[in-house]
């Protein structure tokens, strides 16, 4: 019975915690812009999240190691220190997005400019990495961000025809006043904000700390096949709602406030509250998972202790990267970024550099030196196959993409 | 001295050919005995040319299977190195490695080490 | 002489973490020292090398990795090389290097004590766990 | 060692594109128009957004914090647009009256979603059905303007 609930519980928090800043954004933003056409974008990178999260989450239960771990063994210490600086560079721009999500929905309910609350959102951030138990902060987190499933109230509000909604996600096309640039550059926004790396390494290494082990498995796939695709639809409902309130008013999502609009709109102030809480517990659980990501990463690399169970006596050179990134971002917010770009730019670049974690990764669920008989099976390898193919292919394409539509533009 | 002197050495056979650097050292532990580990690790052998990145991996392994794309492309890779035993290496100074064999003598990289 | 276990080096010995005789992590095989035996002529591992300096002159920025190793000899209480750990203090060898001391002396912790003694030891409840 | 430069490289490009930079020079009068018609569709999306919160908080949808800091939003956003679009050197006399055109209608579009943001900072629905009203004006202005436009 304990299992059980276990099991449930995991699968809730992944509900909540699949959805950051960067889904909030690029689910917006494309659904007023592109209508449905590029759901199926949402599609894609739902299961490619669910097929890295679970080879990786088997490789760390079986193994014991974490990504960055691998990173640098498998790479060797060049490759992986090219690979450290693009991932951290870009899991600082995540995590400094969360960090300024996080204020921006306080100031939302406080009515006080964001810029003000930034300060005090990267404190808490690092207080609770500092102090506070740990994983009784995530379930929290996890579970108040269920909270977001206000966006699935608001679409059945809005009540669409279903029919066509079915028609026009499986049908997509590039509408006539947008270029194939943009239609792509989007594309890859939401391939990104659904496989954020950053979700990786919190996992493994969460797995290893915890000291998961191949009976763990189990919980461990419950969570990614079911928790996972249902946060997808969570994804969707946030575009769906997009599409029918702001696409035909010609409204462009810009600031994150107008995010909660369609919900205020139809659902009302009760609606609306619920789903500013929800906006609030996943940027901080998002940026708390960041935060710690920025630390593991480079303590994997260099081999120092790192966890956020172990004590910071013991651990000083972690802290004190994260002491550094949590400040680094908030300064780099205050200065004026618009948070709204700097995700934008995090989750396009996000996807970009997938295949530098995500093939170390492909290879060692392979080596039955590390996974033992759990190695991978014909259909899991055909489908990590094909994803390397697109991951790189996205990879490719990111660069000139973003110079040829000048963002997004 | 170091390892990472002799990794990335460019080897030369006994007729001055240059056949590739060094990417792998393969290590035996049947030395004196050194302490808690037991008997010292005594260079045995090198992996010389282009296997770096393949044997990096495993894929020249044949318990690595899949994905078999990814394993076609390395292990071709790791077939054009060359294994040469230490016993061969007439000298190693100015950086670089020079064998007594020549090239057409040196053996393939076996399955496993 | 019985054949011994063999293995290549880049696969199963660089890059490993390094742990201590308490389970604590300290540093990676940054790189290995070798010597030549008087005797047999045959090329012997001595030392696992760990730290910055070690890492930075394997990777071709040598003048970078000398400064840091004298700096590393500077700030290190003991004698000698801090980054050389001799095989003879080498415990295990698996996916790990398992090491048969405390690994607090080593070259690649000095930055480890000197972020504590400056850094973290200064900000409130750094002795608690987070748990 | 160059890859991790090339990395260096593109993460002070990266970060260098989150910056909000202006928009490039117009040489002619055609890609003047067409930065013009962008103008309007931004500043469109903006009114447009306005008017949706004015509806929600005249059902009493919204509360007052989370309207106003929307609206303020949505004022700089205006307001940015404008100062972005007065930035880009008309090419010719033709482009001097487009460009007199649309910043007049800018100007009216920052003012009236200044007067909604000062209702809704005082509570008072009913003024700002009234702000609402002209912003109803505006987004029929420029709508046209778009139209008219775009080629």
């Amino acid at each position: 019975m304990k299992k059980v609930f276990e099991v449930f519980l995991g699968i809730l928090t992944a509900i909540g915690g699949f959805v950051d800043i960067g889904d909030l954004v690029a689910n917006s933003e494309t659904g007023a812009r592109f209508r449905m056409n590029l759901a199926w974008v949402v599609v894609v990178g739902v299961v490619g999240i669910v097929l890295y999260a679970e080879m990786s989450g088997r490789v760390a239960a079986v193994s014991k190691r974490a990504v960055f771990d691998l990173v640098r063994e498998r790479l060797g210490p060049g490759v992986g220190l090219a690979n450290l600086i693009a991932s951290f560079f870009i899991n600082f721009l995540t995590m400094t997005a969360e960090i300024a999500g996080v204020a921006i929905a306080v100031s939302l309910v406080v009515s006080v400019s964001y810029i003000y609350l930034l300060p005090v959102a990267g404190f808490f951030v690092w207080f609770v990495i500092w102090r506070i138990p740990f994983g009784a902060m995530e379930k929290l987190f996890g579970l108040l961000g269920l909270a977001l499933l206000m966006f699935v109230v608001t679409v059945w509000k809005l009540g669409p025809d279903w029919n066509s909604v079915l028609h026009a996600v499986s049908h997509p096309h590039i509408p006539t006043d947008e270029t194939p640039f943009t239609y792509a550059y989007y594309g890859i926004a939401l391939f990104g904000a659904a496989m954020t790396p950053y979700e990786v390494f919190f996992f493994s290494s969460g797995a290893v700390e915890e000291k998961w082990s191949a009976k763990d498995l189990m919980v461990e796939r419950a969570n990614v096949f079911i928790g996972f695709p249902l946060g997808g639809l969570l994804s969707l409902s946030i575009m769906l709602g997009a599409t029918l309130v702001f696409a035909p008013r010609h409204i462009e999502v810009g600031q994150l406030s107008q995010v909660a609009l369609p919900t205020a709109f139809v659902v009302g102030k009760l609606g609306l509250a619920a789903l500013l809480l929800g906006i609030f517990a996943a940027t901080f659980g998002a940026a708390l998972e960041t935060a710690l990501s920025a630390g593991y990463t480079v303590a994997q690399y260099f081999g120092w202790q790192w966890g956020k169970h172990v004590r910071p006596d013991d651990s000083p050179r972690f802290h004190l990267v994260i002491i550094m990134s949590v400040l680094a971002g908030v300064l780099f917010a205050i200065s004026g970024v618009d948070p709204v770009k700097v995700t934008e730019y995090s989750i396009v670049l996000s996807a970009a550099a997938l295949p530098l974690t995500y093939f170390p990764i492909l290879v060692i669920a392979n080596d039955p030196d590390y996974v033992g008989e759990h190695v991978n099976g014909r259909f899991t390898n055909f489908l990590g196959f094909v994803y390397l193919v697109i991951l790189v292919l996205v990879a490719v394409a990111t660069i000139p993409l973003m110079i040829i539509t000048k963002g997004g533009a | 001295m170091r390892l990472s002197e002799l990794l990335h050495e460019p080897v030369f056979d006994a007729d001055a050919r240059p056949i590739g650097r060094v990417h792998d050292v393969r290590l035996v532990q049947d030395g004196p005995l050194q302490g808690l580990a037991g008997a010292a690790f005594r260079v045995d052998a090198l992996v010389v040319g282009r296997a770096g990145l393949g044997t990096r991996l495993g894929f020249h392994r044949h318990d690595m299977r899949g994905p078999w794309p990814l394993k076609l492309l390395f292990e071709r890779l790791a077939r054009k190195a060359h294994y040469v035993e230490w016993k061969d290496v007439a000298a190693w100074d100015d950086g670089r490695v020079s064998l007594r064999v020549r090239v057409d003598d040196l053996a393939r990289l076996p399955d496993s080490p | 002489m019985a054949e011994g276990r063999a293995l290549y080096v880049g696969l199963k010995l660089l890059d490993r973490q390094l742990v201590d005789r308490d389970d604590k992590a300290c540093g990676k095989v940054d790189d290995l020292e070798l010597e030549f035996s008087a005797d047999s002529g045959n090329l012997y591992v001595s030392a696992i090398l760990a730290g910055p300096g070690i890492l930075a002159y394997r990777m071709r920025r040598r003048r970078w990795g000398r400064w840091w190793q004298r700096v590393n000899e500077v700030m290190s209480p003991t004698d000698g090389d801090p980054a050389r750990i001799p095989m003879s203090l080498v415990a295990g060898i698996d996916d790990h290097v398992t090491l048969g001391t405390q690994g607090g002396h080593l070259g690649s912790m000095s930055l480890d004590h000197w972020v504590r003694e400056h850094v973290t030891s200064h900000i409130p409840g750094s002795g608690h766990e987070a748990e | 060692m160059r890859r991790v430069l090339l990395g260096l490289l593109a993460c002070g490009i990266g970060a260098s594109a989150c910056v909000p930079h202006p928009v490039g020079p117009a040489r002619t009068y055609g890609k003047y128009e067409g930065k013009a018609v962008t103008t309007a569709e931004s500043a469109l999306s903006t009114v447009e957004t306005v008017r949706l919160a004015a509806g929600t908080a005249s059902k009493d949808h919204a509360f007052g914090p989370y309207l106003s800091e929307l609206v303020s939003d949505m004022e700089e956003s205006a307001s940015g647009v404008q100062g972005t679009f007065e930035s880009i050197q008309p090419p010719d006399e033709r482009a001097d009256q487009l460009r007199d055109d649309l910043d007049q209608l800018l100007s009216d579009v920052v003012d009236h979603i200044a007067a909604v943001r000062v209702a809704v900072r005082r509570g008072r629905i009913l003024d700002l059905d009234q702000a609402a009203q002209d912003l109803d004006e505006d987004s029929q202005k420029l709508n046209d303007f778009a139209e008219e436009h775009k080629r």
